[in-house]
């Protein structure tokens, strides 16, 4: 009984992520320079749409978001709302220098690192990324879903 | 003279007698690009031609034809090219400062600087405030000379130098290093020096390894690489590091310096801040920054055993609430090392006032509070001010060596004898051979313990001429006096000449303050010399960085006793505990006395250094912030209050500033402390009323005795350490072992040779050393410094007259 | 273009003519081929009624405002006023400045052009000049409830106390944690 | 029977897909009308101004970039212009004309983000993918220029980083030959089409005199009848010696705004053009300049180039004490940097006038009266960028 049980759990978790993993349906949080090679890398020449990735403009329809751009202080309340607003299973995607680590901006105003107010899965380089880049990113955070598993996201 | 006036680029200027070209440019605005020059020198080197300009002398009646703009090349009537900070201007002449040839000459001569400099800027410590770079930078140099790679001169890079790397491939030949080490330091260590291969080098003017006294100051005025401290190479590049204006606490000079820090610690030293000390800094200032990182007390212990800070201020209050109750609160003692900062003085006091004791203890005040006591009585108190030294007729010195003691008021010294006034006279009253002799002041070398004698003689001689008796009530036998002393009675004649001339500083030791009669003895000298208090400065002079904070602690509070009352009722078992602000009391007190106190029931240290032989029946230790992890200040000779500024961050959140310590401390009394306030010193009351003190002479004691027939006094070695900045390893590099110092003589009589390992004996013990021999001492003298970690001359010391009788035996050869 | 000659002159001998003893100076810039940028400096008195005169020059009004900022120059009195206005018809433009101390409100342009709208708010906001007769007289680019004026020059660039500690006020407790990487300084 | 009705508050943002970024407007509405409306800016404020003057002028060219990141080239040239107009230098004929081909290729790039966008939100699918697929041709010459897709960090002070690459003038010229066909693409698509025309005529009206009077700037002000350009009022790095119109409309809404820009994009090509037949041999950057490093293999051999290049690095160069300011029309309008440099290495105060920011200003003058519906196409016309506007 056990074992049967155990056979048809890990089969149902491989089915879930799967398809968790096959249709990210991204939040849109362009905030700066970045948005716009997101932007380029949901258009015609990167397709996004081939991984099953559609932009949504709603943080309740939305699995991963990608923070693209630097985060302002007076951003990251609205950010951590956005966040929160997601359903779960939810995924973080920090693409670009300012998001990582608050890039070339070490000033008053911006947040050192969005990783300081949401848990971050990937951190794309760059600044900004390629859209090769950030495909990589969500590759990468495809990979991460398959291993974690559905139980524990 | 009248004021001279020209023209500087068709601007009208007037310059002032005795003006340079250069020195009128720079009040006027007018920028003239110079390299050799500095301000910080009493005369122009010349050397770098880099300020040369055009004058142009008109004959009178095209004089009148031309207007204040007319370009030089109209005339053609111009000199060859001058240096601009030798030359002084002429009347009505026309001085251009950039026509295309003198740009055109400049870039010359920067190209052949640059003709071999090697290609490291990208590895040079210099880079980034390297005046060559900026030479290339502002003449634009595009183009170098041919180069004969078969021929490159091979100059030398000493390597052995201690702490300073001199790399000569690098120099230029400013001589701005041999001009200070000259001019400012007066050390003359380092020369221009014709090799035999023909080429011109920096180096010692003996050509042995460096052995100055590593002030820092060649290596900071150095315009490129050639000179850089080998404790700051490859550390860090120029750009990188944050510079942190604060200001130096190893002495009471208060100098204002650069810390220079990057991640988190202070790589070195710099200073280019106007300020009265003109960029000018000694060893301690430049070299012992890092004792932030060494020996530190990090953690609060009990016993030796580490604990949480709340732990031990919470036992630390048990302990006094019991303590006070059992014996009262008058058998609580505060004691503070005069070294450490206003915050921990007015803490110590605040605390004091808290636990309600009369015993606040800061020993090396004694001897200024007693000088104050007699100046006030006199109307001589006032505040000195550093000014007041550049102008002074007379420089008195004695019993200090102030060049180790206050190296500031040393070049102030030695300034004022290079400049071209050559206003005032020193008189360097010593018992030894020091730097000041150098400028051939009048010397009173006088034998050890005989300083009494000295300024009475003086006092009588100036009495003389001054129909100024009665000062003293039993005049002794001025023939008995001269003998005690050792001086001729025509040097004391002719200071006492120089003393009457004019206005007078009065530079005096404050541990023979702490003597009897001196306080005294130096009023009436101060009055018989004929000055009044607007031309007297007196100048104590200690080592203690806040010798002057703790004067103005003092002034206004009534807990304070002195160190032999403090003795008294020490050994009568009044005091249960004591609270200690400082470092390493074994080293401040006399062991007399910290023997008591190892007997107290409680001893709390506040203290940011660790000791390690030293404890009482209970030991609590708080760690408190060093000057360079918290703001706190000092009050600096001139009863300036100056600002160590936080440069670091401490290791960790034990460390805190001493203010919050104390802070937490008197939450548990449930009394909460208002923040600080620290002012400057007292202001001193002026009474134009002159008191002629009466001082009963009494003769000198001859106390040695054949068992003990040499004296020990403690000493301070060039490169001075201090109980504080001993635990820098500036200080250690130059020298790492304490040597006793006796003459060369006394050690052909004995022996001995330097480097022999020796037995120091007194009445109170003894203690083993290492000797070394050198000339210039008087022969009955053994000289022992302090801040080693391996000999304590304190151990050896039965009374505070600043001598001690002992005797030197050999153990065995040499190391 | 029509014609403008030597418009620049004209215009501040207009306004010289009108308020005598308002310009305290004209500064005129050549910097190589530098186009010719007049700057004339205004009391504070005089200020409003200068661009109101400048905004009315019958000549070609200047009626566009390009920008107007504030510097802090660190002496006394401690800011100054910017305004750079344009005329369009002679395509010529002109820098007025007005120093003003910290404390002292100043009136408001919004009037004369609507321009000034943001560029007076972000004045407050990076300088905290006040501004008179503003219709909507607030913060800008910073949250309202900042403390401080970042561009003074005594605000550090990375910045102090508030500016550190602003979003642990503004998040729910346990939603922040310190930057996993080091910055090198 | 009578129904109560009252104003009613809606908040927009700052996290809204059709905002462009990250502004924020507050609404107040009348049924569905628009009785007020306040925009709410600061969201992307990263100090700028306050970094500038923490850094060596040449420091902060990479930050230009990052002003206006849809048009960074033409951020690049306003800034280096201003700096090399305080300098009193000016770059070499060829370094001139580079910029003038990156900066029009940077306006083309431009207006095609923003024509994808406006469209986008309006409804037209189609147009963001066409538009999406020119501008990749144009990243990919920027790409070869300079190495990066985004942030390019071109333009020096005294002229140019890199000469053109190997095959630029043939990729370019493939470019604009096919670049009119693409264009009347959008016209088909756009210009008669009914939806378009009644989400756009009559919308967002700035009369002439309200445009100036709010200080805008660009295609907004052209869209309004005013005809004013910079390039021609001031021109710099040698706009005079080009020939090209500026494109004006009277109908001063958002269709006009829109057929400004259309017309812009055609006129960039013209200029384009004549850059490339033009072209002017010789250096890209001022080399033996006091303002300038030589260049890397001087530096790695000669110790006077080594110090010039660590003192200019390091220390910054030796301007004079001068105030200054230079504008360039990008393509959303006059940016213009106002500097004030105390003679040391870096600006003491550095003012950007961004053209977003004070287009934005006049928002809610062109929003009154209009239905909620036209405010993201209201945004679409304004064309601004948040980068810029809040700095």
């Amino acid at each position: 009984m056990a074992v049967e049980n155990a056979f048809i759990t890990t089969k149902l978790d491989k089915l879930v992520s799967w398809g968790r993993r096959s249709s990210l349906w991204p939040m849109t949080f362009g905030l700066a320079c970045c948005a716009i090679e997101m932007m380029s890398t949901g258009a015609s020449r990167f397709d996004l749409d081939r991984f099953g990735i559609i932009f949504r403009a709603s943080p309740r329809h939305s699995d991963v978001i990608i923070i693209a751009g630097t985060l302002t202080k007076k951003m990251a309340v609205a950010a951590r709302k956005v966040y929160d607003q997601m359903p779960n299973p939810k995924w973080v995607i920090s693409m670009g220098s300012c998001s990582n680590t608050g890039g070339p901006y070490d000033t008053y105003s911006v947040v050192q690192g969005v990783d300081t107010i949401i848990p971050v899965d990937v951190y794309v380089p760059g600044c900004p990324p390629s859209p090769q880049g950030l495909m990589y990113g969500i590759l990468q955070l495809q990979k991460k879903i398959k291993e974690e598993g559905s139980l524990n996201a | 003279m009248a004021d001279i006036n020209f023209f500087i680029d068709g601007i009208a200027v007037s310059a002032k007698p005795g003006e340079t070209i250069l020195q009128v440019a720079d009040r006027h605005g007018i920028y003239i690009p110079a390299i050799c020059y500095s301000d910080r020198f009493s005369s122009p080197i010349g050397s770098c031609r880099i300020c040369i300009v055009v004058i142009e002398q008109l004959p009178e009646e095209d004089l009148r034809t031309h207007s204040a703009t007319h370009h030089p090349v109209a005339t053609g009537k111009c000199s060859r090219p001058m240096p601009s900070c030798v030359m002084k201007p002429k009347e009505g002449t026309y001085v251009w400062t950039n026509t295309e040839a003198l740009k055109q000459a400049r870039a010359d001569i920067v190209k052949k600087w640059n003709r071999y400099h090697p290609l490291q800027c990208g590895v040079c410590d210099a880079s980034g405030e390297c005046e060559l770079q900026d030479a290339a930078l502002e003449f634009n140099i595009t183009e170098g000379l041919p180069q004969d790679f078969d021929n490159l001169p091979q100059k030398t890079i000493h390597k052995e130098w201690p702490i300073v790397n001199n790399d000569t491939n690098l120099c230029i030949e400013c001589k701005r290093c041999v001009k200070i080490c000259d001019d400012v330091m007066g050390v003359k260590a380092l020369a221009l020096i014709k090799k035999e291969s023909g080429i011109f080098e920096i180096d010692t003017v003996d050509g042995k390894p460096l052995d100055c006294e590593f002030c820092n100051q060649c290596i900071d005025i150095c315009p490129t690489g050639s000179l850089e401290s080998k404790l700051f190479m490859y550390k860090s590049k120029a750009w990188e590091m944050d510079r942190i204006v604060s200001s130096c606490f190893f002495c009471p000079a208060g100098c204002a310096l650069e810390l220079n820090v990057k991640d988190n610690k202070i790589l070195r030293v710099t200073n280019h801040l106007p300020s009265f000390n003109d960029g000018n800094l000694c060893n301690l200032g430049a070299f012992a920054y890092d004792m932030n990182e060494k020996n530190r007390t990090v953690s609060a212990s009990i016993d030796g055993r580490e604990t949480d800070v709340n732990n031990v201020i919470n036992k630390t209050y048990k302990e006094i609430k019991r303590i006070i109750n059992e014996y009262g609160s008058d058998s609580i003692a505060i004691v503070c090392d005069s070294s450490v900062s206003s915050e921990s003085m007015v803490s110590a006091k605040w605390f004091a006032d808290l636990v309600g004791t009369k015993t606040l203890i800061i020993p090396d005040a004694d001897g200024i509070l007693k000088l104050n006591r007699v100046l006030k009585k006199s109307g001589l108190l006032k505040q000195s001010s550093y000014e007041s030294i550049k102008n002074s007729d007379t420089v008195f010195v004695i019993g200090t060596d102030v060049t180790n003691s206050v190296p500031l008021l040393d070049w102030f010294i030695i300034r004022k004898s290079k400049s071209k006034a050559k206003k005032g006279k020193l008189i360097m009253a010593y018992y030894r051979e020091s730097k000041l002799d150098k400028l051939k002041p009048i010397s009173l070398r006088y034998n050890l313990g005989s300083e009494r004698e000295l300024l009475l003689l003086l006092i009588l001689k100036l009495a003389e001429g001054a129909e100024n008796t009665g000062f003293i009530k039993k005049i002794p036998d001025p023939d008995a006096l001269i003998k005690i002393t050792g001086v001729q009675e025509e040097t004391i004649e002719a200071a006492a000449n120089q003393i009457k001339s004019g206005s007078l500083s009065i530079m005096i030791d404050t541990s023979l303050l702490e003597r009897a009669g001196i306080p005294e003895l130096i009023s009436d000298l101060a009055i018989v010399s004929g000055n009044r208090s607007d031309s007297i400065e007196f100048w104590p002079i200690s080592r203690k960085a806040n010798i002057k904070g703790a004067e103005s602690i003092l002034s206004g509070a009534d807990q304070h006793i002195d160190k032999a009352l403090f003795q008294q009722r020490l050994s009568e078992g009044v005091f249960h505990a004591i609270i200690y602000f400082g470092n390493a009391i074994e080293r401040i007190l006399p062991p007399q006395i910290t023997a008591k106190i190892t007997d107290i029931d409680l001893f709390v240290m506040l203290s940011s250094y660790k000791t390690d032989n030293f404890s009482a029946k209970k030991t609590f230790v708080l760690p408190v912030a060093t000057g360079y992890e918290t703001d706190s200040h000092y009050l600096n000779l001139e009863g300036r209050l100056i600002t160590a500024r936080k440069a670091v961050n401490a290791e960790n959140e034990n460390i805190l500033p001493v203010q919050s310590v104390i802070k937490l401390l008197a939450e548990k009394f449930n009394t909460i402390m208002a923040p600080l306030k620290i002012d400057s010193g007292p202001a001193a009351a002026i009474t134009e009323k002159l008191i002629p003190l009466d001082y009963e002479y009494k003769a000198m004691e001859e106390m040695g005795s054949k068992h003990y027939p040499y004296k020990l006094i403690i000493g301070h070695d060039r490169f001075r350490s201090d109980v504080s900045t001993s635990f820098g390893s500036g200080p250690k590099i130059a020298k790492s072992v304490g040597y006793a110092e006796i003459s060369d003589r006394l050690a052909e009589s004995l022996d001995l040779k330097s480097n022999d390992r020796v037995r120091i004996i007194s009445k109170m013990g003894e203690s083993e050393t290492v000797l070394s021999v050198c000339s210039g001492l008087p022969d009955n003298l053994v000289i022992v410094p302090e801040g080693f970690a391996d000999i304590n001359p304190l151990t050896l010391f039965s009374s505070d007259d600043g001598y001690e009788h002992v005797n030197i035996e050999k153990i065995g050869g040499g190391k | 273009m029509p014609d403008t000659g030597n418009v620049m002159a004209r215009t501040v001998e207009y306004l010289r003519k009108l308020y005598p003893s308002a310009i305290t100076e004209v500064e005129r810039l050549r910097l190589g081929r530098v186009r010719r940028d007049w700057t004339i400096s205004v009391k504070q008195f005089y200020a409003y009624r200068i661009l109101k005169a400048l905004k009315d020059y019958p000549e070609g009004n200047y009626d566009f405002l390009v920008f107007a900022t504030a510097v802090d120059t660190q002496k006394d009195p401690r800011f100054k006023l910017v305004y750079l206005i344009r005329s369009i018809k002679m395509a010529r433009q002109i820098t007025v400045e007005v120093p003003v101390a910290d404390d002292l409100p100043v009136q408001s342009v919004y009037e004369l052009w609507h321009a000034a709208d943001f560029d007076e708010r972000e004045i407050y906001d990076m300088y905290g000049i006040v501004f008179n007769g503003h219709p909507n007289f607030k913060r800008i680019l910073m949250p309202e409830d900042w403390d401080g004026f970042p561009l003074r020059k005594d605000y550090p660039l990375k910045g102090n106390q508030f500016s550190n500690t602003y979003l642990d006020r503004k998040l729910p407790k346990g939603q922040l944690k310190q930057s996993k990487h080091v910055r090198m300084p | 029977m009578s129904i109560e009705s009252r104003e009613m508050l809606i908040n927009m943002g700052p996290q809204h897909p059709s905002t462009h970024g990250v502004l924020r407007i507050i609404l107040k509405l009348n049924g569905e009308k628009i009785a007020a409306s306040e925009p709410d800016v600061g969201y992307l404020h990263r100090g700028f101004e306050k970094l500038a003057e923490n850094m060596l002028y040449h420091q902060f060219i990479p930050y230009t970039d990052r002003l206006d990141y849809i048009a960074s080239m033409n951020n690049n040239q306003s800034y280096v212009i201003a700096v090399e107009k305080l300098l009193g230098i000016e770059a070499p004929p060829r370094a001139q004309a580079i910029r003038v081909i990156m900066s029009e290729l940077g306006r083309i790039s431009s207006h095609l983000v923003w024509l994808a966008t406006h469209a986008l939100d309006i409804g037209a699918m189609t147009v963001f993918l066409y538009c999406f697929r020119e501008r990749e041709t144009i990243i990919d010459l920027f790409e070869e220029t300079s190495g990066n897709r985004l942030n390019y960090n071109y333009s020096r002070i005294g002229g140019v980083a890199f000469d053109l690459p190997e095959g630029f003038k043939d990729n370019l010229r493939k470019f604009l030959d096919i670049f009119p066909e693409k264009l009347g693409e959008y016209h088909r698509l756009l210009t008669k089409n009914r939806i378009w025309m009644s989400r756009t005529k009559g919308v967002g009206i700035l009369t002439r005199e309200q445009a100036i009077n709010w200080g805008v700037s660009g295609p907004v002000l052209r869209g309004s009848g005013v005809k004013w350009d910079i390039r021609k009022a001031f021109p710099y790095d040698g706009y005079e010696n080009y020939d090209f119109d500026i494109p004006t409309d009277d109908a001063c809404d958002v269709y006009g705004r829109y057929l400004v820009r259309m017309e812009e994009m055609r006129q960039s090509r013209r200029i384009l053009q004549q850059a490339l037949k033009h072209l002017p041999d010789g250096k890209v950057i001022l080399e033996d300049s006091p303002y300038v490093s030589p260049s890397k293999e001087k530096i790695m051999t000669e110790n006077f180039s080594l110090m010039k290049h660590m003192v200019l690095t390091i220390k910054g160069m030796h301007t004079p004490i001068a105030t200054l300011y230079s504008a360039t029309e990008n393509p959303k309008g006059e940016l213009g940097f106002y500097i004030v440099a105390d003679g040391s290495g870096k600006p003491y105060k550095l003012k950007i006038r961004a053209p977003s920011f004070i287009n934005i200003s006049a928002m809610p003058t062109m929003l009154r009266g209009n239905y909620l519906a036209d405010v993201i196409a209201v945004i679409g016309s304004l064309d601004f960028v948040f980068g810029e506007s809040d700095r």
